[in-house]
C-alpha cells in the first residue's frame, strides 16, 4: 500500500524530529493573490493525509498545525550527532541552561505577536506547559519519579520563564524535553484547563492517594485538550492557515511574526499525500519547492533529478532499521543462529533493492547510526565484527547452534524443518522489498524463509509487542540523545523499564518485553554487563563516561545481536531552486527541521 | 381521480414496507459492524504508545497517556457497549473519530461524501448516456462484426475490475503522457467558489476518477441496453406498430422507452453500489472520498469512523434499493396498476 | 346460408377494394439454404367479402397474411409474385415511406388475440395519436385531424360495446383479452383502411368472447364496406365469419370456394380429412376420423409433387412428381390429381402443366363479378 | 374409483403490503369417476377446472372437502402416505413442449419412472429382469402409436407436438395409473392431429381400463372422449350443470351451459344453427360480483331471486341432469347436421 | 410392438458423443470462442504446471533491477531483478486456486440454497431469501476490508473459503428464480406426479436444466474471486505472498512508482494484462455457454 515509506517518515518526525523540508522559491502561478514573495509549495512530512476537519491543535496528530509554519515549539532542536542540547530559536529567542542542567531560563522574542495581534507572553508559555502535562511529555511528566522532569515553572517577567528540573532523578534530556514543547495562545485556549490547574499539579507531583487522584484528574483532561481547537488559527509562527481542502492547505504570511520582514514566501501551499507515489508525482512535475525525507526508487530518482530546478540534498538522519529477533522463540535464542543469519544477509544488496536513495547499508550492528557511531566510538567502530557475507562462517555458526543441514536445507537441532518468517507491516513497501530480498538471500543459502505482511503498522506493532512474530523490522538508533539510541535495543521492548527512577527487568512476554533477550550479556573484552542498566545510565551520565557506556553497549549489541542492523537512513530531501533560493546545503543540521524553520530563520528568498 | 388516490396510497404502502425492511437491514448491519469493530485486534492505542515512547517519553508516562485514551473507549460489558452504540446511532451520533480527535464521525463522513458522490454521479451518468446509445447501436447491428465487437468490448469492460481500469488509465495519463493530475480535488490556490479557475481545477482533478467510473460502468450499460433492446424488438407490439404504419421515429421511441425502463432501476441501484465500489478508484487516484476514508480508518484503527463509513455505504445501497423500486413503481404503468386492484 | 352473411345490400360494398395475389412465393433463409414457406399462391379477395384462410402450423398462413402488407420478417422475403390492391397497386413492390403509409391507411392488420400488440407504457389513446401523427395528422392540418381521429376511435369502440373514452385512457394491462382485441380492430380501422387482415383473431379467447368478436368482425365488415382476410387454424371461425374459404397446406393453397360449398362438399382429401377429424356436437360421434401422419415443417415440405401425398389416402403415382393440376368448377377450385379424375360430372376447367392456378381463379373472379 | 366432495380452494393473490385479495377457484365441487369411466369438465379459462385437475393429481392442496381414492379418504393419511394414491392419478399437461425435459432424451425420460416401478415391484416380490425397463419403454411407446426405435434416443425438440404429447401419455402410463387427467391435452396440437390423441385416450380407456378425466373448453372433444361419461360444467369455481354427456349437450338447462354451447361456431354447409341459441350479456368485470347466482350478472333470464340467492346443484324442475339454476329450461342450442342428399 | 431394440447404454453413449460434437459445432461457429477456450485452458495449465517451469526460488539478478523488457525478460524484471513473466506464470497457481475454491463454494452453496429455497418455498424460502437479500445489500468489498482487520487470510484455500462464503448470494438468487420457474414447468410437475424422488427431480431434472446458469455463474465466480483477491492484495490488506498478481500490482505502484515513471510500468502491466486476458477468455467462453447447454442450439 501506498503509505509506505511516508509512514516511516512520519515516525522519524515524531521520533527524532529529524525532518526535512527544503524550499523553493515560489514563482508559481499565483492565483490566490500572494504576489510579493510567491507561493512556497511543500508537504508536511508529519502529516500524510490532510484533514479538513482537524483542529488547530499541535498535539492532535491530525490537527491542522504545521510545525515551523503555524505551530511553534519553544526552540527547534538541531539533533546534533552527539549533543542533544543544541537548538535554533523558536518562541524563545535565547536561553540560559544551568551547567548542571538543573534549570533553564527562556527569553522570548521581545516583539513577537500572535497573528491576531496579541503579544506572545511568558504566561502563554506557562499555559502551554500546563497543556503539555495533560499530554504527558518527558520534561512535564506527572509521575514524581520520572527522569528529567520539571519541578517548577516560574514566570519571571512578561518575556521570561524559568523551568527547574527535579534533581531527584535528573536527566540530560530535560532541556530537550522543555524545548520541544509547543506553545499555543492562552487567550485562544481559554477554558480548556481548570483555574486551579497548577495547584492540582502540585498535589499530583506528591505521593499518596490524593496525588493519585489528582494525577487522574489531570490525565483525564488529555482528551479534552487533544480535541480542542480555537475556532480560527492563531499562530505565532511565520504563517497562519488561510484555508484547506482535502487536497491542500494554504497558509499566508503572519505579519505579526517577529521575523516577518525576513520571511521569504507570502504563501505556503501544503499538499496532501496519502502515499509516496504521490510525492514522486509532485516532484517529477516540479511542483514541490521542498520535499522532506522521501524514499524513492532509483528510476523515480532519475526522473525527479531530470526535472528542471530539482536538486537532491542529503543529510544525517539519526535512525536505522534492523531485523529484530524474538529471542523467546527457538532457534533465535541462540546467538549463533543470529550471527549465522547476519553472515548470510547481504546488506548492500538489500539496501540496493529496498532503499537505494534513502539509506546506506549498515557498517555493522552497533546499535548506532554509522555517522553518530563514528563520533561516539571513533576507531572502536572498526574493531566490531562487521558480519560480512560469509556462508562458510554462517555454516560454522549454525553448526555451533546445533542446526543440521539436510538436502541443502538447514533444519532445527531436533531435525524439524526451520523456516525463517519475517513479519513486515504491509504499507511499508521499502521494508517489504527488503524483507523479500533477505528471504531470497536466505533461501539461496539453504535457509527456508518467507515474508508475512501485516495489514497495517498499528497492528504490526501490537502483534510484535504481543510476541507473535519470530522476526520483524524494528526502527533503532534514534538519536541524538544516547539513551534514546539504545532504548530501542535495551529498553522496554527488551524487558527494561525505568520505574520510579529504578531500572527493572521483566521476564520475556511480560510488560512489553517481546525481544526476550538475556538480562546480562557476557561481552568479550568487557565482561558480564546488564545492557538495560547501562542504557538507563545514559540518562544521567555525561561526557567521557557516556562515551564509555556507549562503547560497552555497542560491543554488547555487536556480539549479542538482538537485532541485525540493516541500514542507516539517509535524510534525502528534494528542493527546487526555480522559485526560491537559500536552501540548506548537504549535511546541514537544518535538514532535520521542517522547512518552516528555515523560513522563519530568514533563509529562503524569492528567486530574482 | 379515485385511481390516482389509490395509486398514491399503494406507493405509500410500498414505501412504508421498504422503510421497515430497510430499518431491519440497518439494524443488522450496525450490529455486524459493531461486532466486527469490537473484535478488531491491534488497537490504535498501542501504536500511539509506541510513538510516544519513540518521542522519548518515559514508557510509564506513555502508558499513562495512553490509558487516558483508553478511557475514551467505553468500558463495560459488550451488551452495555452495544446499547450505548445503538442509542448513539439513534441520535445520529456515530461517535467521535479517533483519527481526527474531536471531530464527530458524522462531520468527517460528510466532508468525504461529497468527494465520492460527485465523481460517481458524473461518471455513472456519463457511462449511462454513452452506454445506452451504444447499446441501441449494438442491438441494431447485433448480427454484424461491429455489433460483436461492441458486445465483446462491453463484456470485457464490464468484466474487468475497476482497479485494472484505474491503473491502466493512471499509467497512461500520469506516466506515459503526463497530462492529468494524479490526485487531490483541486489546486488550493484557487479559492473555492463559483469561479472558472476553481471549477476548472476541480474538473481537471476529477477527470481520471470520473473517466474510470465511466469506463467501468459503460460495459454494463451497453450490455444491459443491448439485451433490453433486443428483447423489446422481439416484442409483438413493435411489429404491430410497424404494421400499423407508424413512423420509424415513433417506433424508435417505443423501443427506446420500453428498453430503457428496466435500466433506470439498475441505474438507481448502481449509484448506491458505487458508494462502496469507489475504494479502489479513490485509493489509486488519492481522491478523498468515502472509500479512501474507509481504508484510512481501517489503517488507523479508527473504529468509530470505520463503522460509520461502513454504515453509510450500506445505507446508500438500501436507499438506492428503495429509490429503484419506487422509481419503477412511478414510471412503469404496469406496476402502478397493481395498486388499483389491491 | 346464415343470416349474418346475407348483407349483400350493404351500401359500401361495391366501393371496397379488391385484392389479387398472384404467384406469391415467400422463402426463409435457414442453415439448409432458402426454403419456401409459401409457394405459388394465387388468391383473390373479391371486394367487400370476407375470405378465410385455414391452415395448420407450418402451412404458411401467417406468412401469407404478412405478405399482404409486404411485412415478411427476416430471414424471410418475398421471392416472387405480386399483391395487387385496388387503388394502391402492387404491395410487394412498395417500399420505404410509401409502404409505411399504405400500412394502416389502406391495409389494416389485426393481431392474434394472444399477442400483446399494444405498447405497455402508453395509453391506448396515446398510441392512437402516435398512429395519427405517423400518418400525417396534426402537423399539416392542425389538431382538428387528431380530434377527429379520437372521435372516430371512440365511435368504433362504442360500436363494439366498450366505453370508448375509458378505453382510450387505459393501458394495455388494464384491458381484458376481448377488450384488447377490440382495440386491435379499432386501430386497424380507425384510419379508414378498407382491406383488413385478421391473423388468428380469436385464438386464446374464451368461447363466448370468441363468438362476440366474430360477430363484431362480421358486423363491422358490413358496415364499413371492407375487404377482409381472416387467417385461422380453426375451421369453425371461418365457417362462422367468412364468405369464401381457402385451405392451405404445406405452403400451398389446396382448395378454395364459397364457405358453405366447401364445408358442405369438400373435395380435396386434406379438406375432407380435416373436417372428418373435427368431433361435432351432434350426429354420430363415431364418424370422426383421425388424419394420419403429421403436417410438414419448413424443411420437410416436399419440393416436388403434391405436398399432401404423405398423408393422403388417395395417393397415386402421379402425385409423386411434377405439378398438381388446378381443378376449377363453378366458383370452386381444388388442387389435386384425384379431384381431377373424379369430377367428370361437373363442368370443369383443368389447368395442368405450365398453366398456373391463377388464371383459373381469375376466371372464377370474372364469373362472380 | 375416485370421488370428491365439497372441494374448495381459494388463492390469495399477492397485492403488496395491503395483503392482496382472495380469489376463490373452487367452491365446493363434488365429483365421482368410475373405473374405466370418463368425466369431462368444461368451462372457460379461469373457471377452476385446471385447479381441480392439479388437486386430483396431488400437485396442489385443497382447502376443504374430501377426496377419496379407492375408498380411502385422503384426509386420513399423512401427506407422505397419500403419495402412492395420488400417483394413480396422472396428469397429462396441456403443453407438450414444457411437459418434457429438454435436456433429457425420451429414453431417459421414460426409464426414470420405470426403474422406480421396477424397484416397487421388486419389493412386492414381483421382480423383473434388468431388461424389463427397456422393453417396457418400447412397449409403452408402441402402445401410444410411436416407433420406439425412432423416438427413444431423441430429445423432445426433435419430435413434433403430437409425438411429444404421445410420449407424455406414455410416461404417464409407466406407473400404471388408474386415472389420466387430461388438461386441455390437445389444445396446443395441430387440428389434424388432435383426433389421433383423443382416439388414443379413448383407446386406453377401452384397452387398459384407465379412467379419463378430461378438462377442456371444447365440448365436442369431451363428447368424443366419453359419450358414455358425465359432463361437468363449471362457472367461476362452481359446478352449474352435471349429467350424462349427451343429455347436457342436447338439452342443456343452465343458461351458462346454453351460452357456452351457443358460442360454438357452426360449420355452415355442414350444419344448421340451433334454434334457441343463448347470447349472454357481456359482463366484462363480473368477477367482482359475489352475491346470489354467480352467473346472474350475465344471464339473460335472471330474476330478482337470482341476484340475492345462490342456487345449488340439484334436479330441480325434474331435469334428468343436475343443475344450479332457479329457472331450468331445456333449450336446443347446438347446431344440427344438414342431412346430405 | 417395435422391431428395433435400442439398448440403453448405446443410447446414452450416442447422446454423449452428440454432446461433444455439438460443443465442437458451437465453438466453431465463432472463432472468437475458440480463442476464449484456448485462453481459459492456457490459464488452467498455467495454474497447474506454471510453477514447475521455473526453479524455486526464482532466479534474481541484482544487476538488473526493474530492467526494461527484453528478449530474456519480456516484461522486464521486478525490484529484486526477478523476471516478471516468471512471477506472473508462477503466481497464477495461487490466484487460480483461490478462484477455484471460491467458485466451488459459491456455486455449491448458492445452488444448494437457491434450489432448496425455490423447491421448498414457504417459510424456508422467505428466511433464506431475506438472508440472501441481506448478503446482497451489505457491500462486499468494504465488508472484506473490515473483516480483514480481524481475520487473517492465510493461504489460498482459506482466502477462497472466505470469498466463497461472502459470494453465494447472487448465485442463490439466480438459482432460486430459475428453480421457481422450472418448478412450474410441466416436466417437473410430471416428475412429482410420477412419485420420482426429490433427489431425482433435483439432480436429474432441475440441475441439468440449470447447467448453463450454473456454469456461467461458476465462470463469473471465478473472475469475481480473482478480482476480489487481487484487489485485496493490491490494497495491501492481505498478507504478503511473494509472487502474487495483486502483490505485484501493489509493489509496482507503491514501491516501484509505476504511476510516476516508466521503469516499473512493465511490472505493473504484466499482471494487469494477465487479468485482462483471463477476463477476455472467460467472456468469450460464457458467450458460447448458452448454446453449448441448449441441445437445440447445439445442433443447429
Amino acid at each position: 500500500m501506498g503509505r509506505s515509506l511516508t509512514a516511516v517518515v512520519s515516525i522519524l518526525g515524531l521520533a527524532a524530529v529529524t525532518a526535512c523540508t527544503g524550499g523553493g522559491a515560489a514563482g508559481e502561478k499565483s492565483a490566490g493573490g500572494g504576489a510579493g514573495g510567491g507561493v512556497y509549495t511543500t508537504i508536511d512530512g508529519n502529516k500524510p493525509g490532510l484533514d479538513v476537519n482537524g483542529p488547530f491543535n499541535p498535539w492532535n496528530p491530525k490537527g491542522n498545525s504545521f510545525q515551523g509554519f503555524n505551530a511553534m515549539r519553544i526552540a527547534w532542536s538541531k539533533n546534533h550527532l552527539t549533543d542533544p542540547n543544541q537548538f535554533y530559536p523558536g518562541i524563545a529567542a535565547s536561553w540560559d541552561i544551568a551547567p548542571d542542567n538543573s534549570s533553564i531560563t527562556l527569553h522570548l522574542h521581545p516583539d513577537n505577536k500572535w497573528s491576531d495581534g496579541q503579544p506572545v507572553t511568558a504566561e502563554d508559555v506557562k499555559f502551554s506547559i500546563a497543556l503539555a502535562y495533560t499530554q504527558g511529555s518527558t520534561a512535564f511528566a506527572l509521575d514524581p519519579g520520572a527522569a528529567g522532569a520539571a519541578s517548577d515553572v516560574e514566570v519571571v517577567d512578561d518575556k521570561t520563564v524559568k523551568i527547574t528540573q527535579d534533581m531527584k532523578n535528573p536527566s540530560v534530556t530535560f532541556v530537550r524535553g522543555v524545548m520541544d514543547s509547543f506553545v499555543v495562545p492562552e487567550h485562544a485556549w481559554e477554558g480548556v484547563l481548570p483555574a486551579d490547574f497548577w495547584d492540582k499539579l502540585e498535589t499530583a507531583r506528591g505521593e499518596g492517594a490524593e496525588a493519585e487522584a489528582a494525577r487522574g484528574e489531570i490525565t483525564a483532561l488529555s482528551e479534552k485538550v487533544l480535541a480542542f481547537g480555537p475556532p480560527k488559527d492563531v499562530s505565532a509562527g511565520p504563517f497562519v492557515l488561510e484555508r484547506m481542502n482535502p487536497g491542500e492547505a494554504l497558509l499566508v504570511k503572519n505579519k505579526n511574526f517577529y521575523n516577518a520582514a525576513n520571511v521569504g514566501p507570502d504563501q505556503v501551499k501544503l499538499l496532501n499525500y496519502t502515499g509516496n507515489e504521490q510525492i514522486w508525482n509532485y516532484l517529477t512535475a516540479g511542483k514541490l519547492d521542498n520535499a522532506p525525507f522521501t524514499a524513492v526508487p532509483a528510476d523515480v530518482m532519475k526522473r525527479i533529478v531530470a526535472t528542471p530546478g530539482n536538486q537532491v540534498v542529503k543529510g544525517y538522519s539519526p535512525v536505522a532499521v534492523g531485523l529484530a529477533f524474538n529471542q523467546s522463540k527457538k532457534p533465535y535464542d541462540d546467538v549463533h543462529v543470529r550471527r549465522g543469519l547476519a553472515h548470510l544477509i547481504d546488506r548492500a544488496e538489500v539496501v540496493k533493492i529496498a532503499s537505494p536513495e534513502g539509506g546506506t547499508a549498515a557498517v555493522t550492528t552497533s546499535g548506532i547510526h554509522a555517522k553518530a557511531a563514528r563520533e561516539w566510538l571513533g576507531g572502536e567502530l572498526d574493531a566490531l565484527e562487521p558480519y560480512n557475507v560469509d556462508p562458510a562462517k554462517a555454516e560454522e555458526e549454525f553448526k555451533a547452534a546445533g542446526l543440521t543441514k539436510k538436502d541443502g536445507k538447514w533444519a532445527l537441532a531436533d531435525g524439524k524443518p526451520w523456516k525463517v518468517t519475517i513479519h513486515i507491516p504491509a504499507p511499508f513497501s521499502d521494508w517489504v522489498s527488503a524483507a523479500k530480498a533477505i528471504t531470497s538471500q536466505l533461501t539461496t543459502a539453504g535457509v527456508d524463509a518467507e515474508v508475512v505482511t501485516t495489514a497495517d503498522y498499528p497492528l504490526y506493532l501490537s502483534e510484535l509487542a504481543e510476541g507473535k512474530y519470530d522476526l520483524g523490522f524494528w526502527l533503532m538508533a534514534l538519536g541524538p540523545a544516547p539513551y534514546n539510541i539504545y532504548q530501542r535495543l535495551y529498553g522496554g521492548s527488551n524487558g527494561w523499564n525505568i520505574l520510579g527512577g529504578k531500572v527493572e527487568h521483566s521476564a520475556p512476554g511480560k510488560n512489553g518485553n517481546w525481544m526476550g533477550g538475556a538480562e546480562t550479556v557476557d561481552v568479550e573484552g568487557v565482561g558480564e554487563v546488564n545492557p538495560g542498566e547501562l542504557t538507563a545510565k545514559l540518562n544521567s551520565v555525561s561526557g567521557d563516561e557516556q562515551k564509555a557506556v556507549i562503547g560497552q553497549l555497542a560491543k554488547a549489541a555487536n556480539q549479542d545481536l538482538p537485532v541485525i542492523q540493516l541500514w542507516d537512513y539517509v535524510n534525502t530531501q528534494f528542493v527546487n531552486t526555480n522559485r526560491f533560493t537559500g536552501f540548506p546545503a548537504d549535511d546541514s543540521d537544518l535538514l532535520r527541521q521542517p522547512s518552516g524553520v528555515w523560513i522563519q530563520l530568514g533563509m529562503l528568498k524569492k528567486k530574482q | 381521480m379515485a385511481l390516482h388516490r389509490s395509486r398514491a396510497r399503494a406507493v405509500a404502502w410500498r414505501l412504508a414496507g421498504h422503510l421497515a425492511r430497510g430499518f431491519v437491514m440497518i439494524l443488522v448491519v450496525t450490529t455486524i459492524s459493531f461486532l466486527i469493530i469490537r473484535n478488531v485486534p491491534g488497537n490504535p492505542l498501542a501504536a500511539r504508545y509506541e510513538k510516544l515512547v519513540e518521542q522519548g517519553m518515559a514508557p510509564d508516562a506513555a502508558a499513562r497517556a495512553v490509558e487516558v485514551l483508553y478511557g475514551f473507549m467505553p468500558q463495560g460489558s459488550l451488551w452495555d457497549q452495544y446499547v450505548g452504540y445503538m442509542s448513539g446511532l439513534a441520535r445520529f451520533d456515530l461517535g467521535e473519530s479517533l483519527m481526527v480527535p474531536g471531530s464527530p464521525v458524522s462531520d468527517v463522513l460528510l466532508s468525504a461524501t461529497k468527494w465520492t458522490v460527485l465523481p460517481v454521479l458524473a461518471g455513472t451518468l456519463l457511462s449511462f448516456l454513452v452506454g445506452v446509445v451504444m447499446g441501441v447501436y449494438a442491438a441494431i447491428k447485433r448480427s454484424g462484426v461491429l455489433g460483436d465487437m461492441l458486445a465483446i468490448s462491453g463484456s470485457l469492460l464490464h468484466g474487468v475490475p475497476q482497479y485494472v481500469l484505474a491503473l491502466l488509465l493512471g499509467a497512461i495519463f500520469t506516466t506515459l503522457i503526463p497530462i492529468l493530475p494524479a490526485g487531490g480535488t483541486a489546486d488550493i490556490l484557487y479559492e473555492p467558489g463559483f469561479d472558472a479557475a476553481y471549477i476548472g481545477s476541480l474538473i481537471e482533478h476529477a477527470t481520471l476518477p470520473v473517466l474510470t467510473y465511466a469506463l467501468a460502468g459503460y460495459g454494463g450499460w451497453i450490455l444491459a441496453m443491448k439485451s433490453s433492446v433486443v428483447t423489446v424488438l422481439g416484442d409483438d407490439f413493435i411489429l404491430a406498430a410497424e404494421l400499423r404504419g407508424m413512423k420509424r421515429s415513433i417506433i424508435f421511441r417505443y423501443v427506446a422507452r420500453n428498453a430503457i425502463l428496466p435500466l433506470f432501476t439498475i441505474l438507481a441501484l448502481s449509484l448506491g453500489l458505487l458508494f462502496g465500489g469507489s475504494i479502489f478508484i479513490e485509493r489509486i487516484f488519492n481522491y478523498p472520498g468515502l472509500g479512501l476514508m474507509l481504508i484510512d480508518s481501517i489503517n488507523n484503527r479508527d473504529y468509530a469512523l470505520m463503522g460509520g463509513a461502513f454504515l453509510l455505504i450500506t445505507v446508500a445501497i438500501i436507499v438506492a434499493n428503495i429509490v429503484a423500486d419506487l422509481l419503477y413503481t412511478v414510471i412503469d404503468p404496469r406496476v402502478r396498476g397493481e395498486g388499483e386492484t389491491a | 346460408m346464415a343470416a349474418e352473411q346475407s348483407s349483400e345490400q350493404s351500401s359500401d360494398r361495391s366501393s371496397a377494394p379488391g385484392v389479387r395475389i398472384r404467384g406469391l412465393s415467400v422463402v426463409y433463409r435457414t442453415g439448409a439454404g432458402e426454403l419456401p414457406a409459401v409457394s405459388g399462391i394465387d388468391l383473390d379477395l373479391p371486394p367487400g367479402t370476407i375470405t378465410g384462410v385455414v391452415g395448420e402450423s407450418g402451412s404458411g398462413k401467417s406468412t401469407l397474411a404478412l405478405s399482404l402488407l409486404n411485412a415478411v420478417q427476416p430471414p424471410g422475403r418475398i421471392a416472387a409474385g405480386s399483391v395487387e390492391i385496388d387503388g394502391l397497386g402492387d404491395v410487394a413492390a412498395l417500399h420505404g415511406d410509401g409502404l409505411r403509409r399504405a400500412r394502416g391507411r389502406h391495409i389494416g392488420y389485426v393481431f392474434q388475440a394472444a399477442q400483446n400488440s399494444l405498447n405497455p407504457l402508453k395509453t391506448v389513446g396515446g398510441q392512437l395519436l402516435d398512429l395519427g401523427r405517423s400518418h400525417g395528422m396534426g402537423r399539416s392540418h392542425g389538431p382538428d385531424d387528431l380530434r377527429g381521429l379520437v372521435r372516430e376511435a371512440r365511435g368504433l369502440l362504442d360500436r363494439m360495446g366498450l366505453d370508448g373514452a375509458r378505453v382510450l385512457d387505459s393501458y394495455q394491462h388494464e384491458l381484458s383479452g376481448g377488450m384488447r382485441q377490440r382495440v386491435g380492430i379499432m386501430l386497424a380501422l380507425v384510419l379508414n383502411a378498407r382491406v383488413v387482415v385478421l391473423d388468428e383473431p380469436t385464438t386464446a379467447l374464451d368461447m363466448i368472447t370468441q363468438a362476440t368478436i366474430l360477430r363484431i368482425i362480421r358486423e363491422v365488415h358490413e358496415e364499413r364496406g371492407l375487404t377482409t382476410l381472416v387467417i385461422t387454424h380453426d375451421l369453425g371461425v371461418v365457417a362462422e365469419v367468412a364468405d369464401n374459404l381457402a385451405v392451405m397446406y404445406g405452403g400451398r393453397l389446396v382448395e378454395q370456394g364459397p364457405t358453405g360449398e366447401v364445408l358442405g362438399d369438400p373435395r380435396h382429401p386434406y379438406t375432407r380429412g380435416l373436417l372428418a377429424a373435427i368431433p361435432r356436437l351432434a350426429g354420430d360421434i363415431g364418424e370422426a376420423r383421425a388424419l394420419p401422419g403429421r403436417p410438414p415443417t419448413l424443411d420437410s415440405v416436399p419440393a416436388d409433387g403434391c405436398v399432401f401425398r404423405e398423408r393422403c389416402a388417395l395417393r397415386m403415382e402421379v402425385c409423386e412428381t411434377g405439378r398438381v393440376p388446378v381443378v376449377s368448377w363453378g366458383s370452386r377450385t381444388a388442387v389435386c390429381h384425384a379431384v381431377q379424375g373424379a369430377r367428370e360430372d361437373v363442368k370443369q376447367t383443368v389447368t395442368a402443366g405450365t398453366v398456373t392456378a391463377g388464371t383459373a381463379i381469375a376466371d372464377m373472379g370474372e364469373e362472380q363479378a | 374409483m375416485i370421488t370428491g366432495t365439497g372441494i374448495t380452494k381459494t388463492f390469495s393473490r399477492r397485492g403488496g403490503v395491503l395483503g392482496g385479495r382472495e380469489v376463490p377457484a373452487l367452491r365446493g365441487v363434488d365429483f365421482a369417476i368410475e373405473k374405466g369411466g370418463a368425466a369431462s369438465f368444461i368451462g372457460e379459462s379461469g373457471c377452476g377446472k385446471t385447479t381441480l385437475g392439479r388437486i386430483l393429481a396431488g400437485l396442489e392442496s385443497h382447502d376443504s372437502g374430501e377426496i377419496t381414492i379407492d375408498g380411502v379418504p385422503m384426509s386420513s393419511l399423512t401427506p407422505r402416505r397419500r403419495q402412492p394414491y395420488f400417483r394413480r392419478v396422472q396428469l397429462v399437461h396441456q403443453d407438450p413442449y414444457s411437459a418434457l425435459n429438454p435436456t433429457r432424451t425420451i429414453h431417459q425420460t421414460l426409464s426414470a419412472p420405470l426403474s422406480l416401478r421396477a424397484r416397487q415391484m421388486e419389493r412386492a416380490g414381483t421382480g423383473r429382469p434388468r431388461s424389463w425397463i427397456g422393453e417396457r419403454a418400447e412397449e409403452l411407446l408402441s402402445l401410444v402409436g410411436l416407433d420406439p426405435g425412432y423416438v427413444l434416443p431423441r430429445y423432445p425438440h426433435q419430435l413434433s407436438g403430437g409425438m411429444r404429447q404421445r410420449v407424455v401419455i406414455a410416461r404417464a402410463l409407466t406407473v400404471d395409473p388408474e386415472v389420466l387427467v387430461a388438461d386441455e391435452a390437445v389444445s396446443m396440437i395441430d387440428v389434424s392431429l388432435r383426433l389421433g390423441i383423443l382416439a388414443l385416450l379413448k383407446d386406453l380407456r377401452d384397452r387398459l381400463g384407465v379412467s379419463v378425466l378430461f378438462i377442456t373448453h371444447d365440448v365436442a372433444t369431451a363428447r368424443y372422449i366419453g359419450t358414455d361419461g358425465e359432463l361437468y360444467v363449471i362457472y367461476r369455481g362452481q359446478v352449474v350443470e352435471r349429467g350424462p354427456v349427451e343429455t347436457v349437450i342436447s338439452a342443456p338447462v343452465h343458461p351458462y351451459t346454453q351460452a357456452l354451447l351457443s358460442a360454438i361456431p357452426v360449420l355452415h354447409g355442414l350444419e344448421t344453427p340451433g334454434e334457441q341459441r343463448v347470447v349472454p350479456t357481456e359482463a366484462l368485470d363480473a368477477s367482482r360480483h359475489d352475491r346470489g347466482c354467480l352467473f346472474a350478472p350475465r344471464c339473460p333470464f335472471r330474476t330478482a331471486r337470482c341476484e340475492s340467492e345462490r342456487p345449488v346443484l340439484g334436479h330441480d324442475g325434474g331435469t334428468p341432469q343436475e343443475h344450479a339454476c332457479f329457472h331450468p329450461e331445456a333449450r336446443t342450442v347446438v347446431a344440427v347436421p344438414v342431412s346430405h342428399s | 410392438m417395435s422391431v428395433t431394440v435400442v439398448p440403453a447404454a448405446g443410447a446414452s453413449a450416442t447422446v454423449r458423443r452428440n454432446f461433444w460434437r455439438g460443443v465442437w459445432r458451437v465453438m466453431r461457429r465463432k472463432p472468437s470462442r475458440m480463442v476464449g477456450a484456448a485462453i481459459v485452458a492456457g490459464f488452467a495449465l498455467m495454474g497447474i504446471f506454471g510453477p514447475l517451469l521455473y526453479p524455486d526460488p526464482l532466479p534474481r539478478d541484482t544487476q538488473a533491477l526493474y530492467a526494461p523488457p527484453s528478449w530474456r525478460h519480456p516484461f522486464g524484471t521486478d525490484f529484486e531483478g526477478t523476471d516478471v513473466l516468471a512471477l506472473v506464470v508462477t503466481g497464477a497457481r495461487y490466484v487460480l486456486l483461490t478462484a477455484a475454491v471460491t467458485a466451488v463454494i459459491t456455486v455449491v452453496l448458492g445452488t444448494a440454497i437457491g434450489l432448496f429455497s425455490g423447491f421448498k418455498r414457504g417459510r424456508w424460502d422467505s428466511v433464506l431469501m431475506r438472508l440472501t437479500d441481506m448478503k446482497l445489500t451489505i457491500p462486499g468489498l468494504p465488508l472484506l476490508l473490515v473483516l480483514s482487520t480481524i481475520w487473517k487470510f492465510t493461504g489460498a484455500i482459506e482466502m477462497g473459503l472466505v470469498l466463497g462464503l461472502l459470494g453465494w448470494g447472487g448465485v442463490a438468487r439466480a438459482v432460486r428464480s430459475q428453480t421457481l420457474s422450472l418448478r412450474e414447468r410441466g416436466f417437473i410437475e410430471a416428475a412429482r406426479g410420477l412419485g420420482l424422488s426429490t433427489g431425482h427431480i433435483v439432480g436429474r431434472e432441475l440441475l441439468p436444466s440449470m447447467a448453463p446458469y450454473i456454469a456461467m455463474n461458476t465462470l463469473i465466480a471465478v473472475t469475481g474471486a480473482v478480482y476480489a483477491q487481487v484487489g485485496l492484495f493490491f490494497l495491501g490488506v492481505l498478507p504478503f505472498e511473494a509472487n502474487n498478481w495483486g502483490v505485484m500490482l501493489n509493489l509496482a505502484v507503491f514501491g516501484g512508482g509505476a504511476l510516476t515513471t516508466t521503469a516499473a510500468l512493465p511490472y505493473l502491466l504484466a499482471p494487469l494484462l494477465a487479468i485482462l486476458l483471463l477476463t477476455l477468455g472467460i467472456v468469450l467462453v460464457v458467450d458460447a455457454m448458452d448454446e453449448i447447454f441448449n441441445p437445440r442450439l447445439r445442433e443447429e
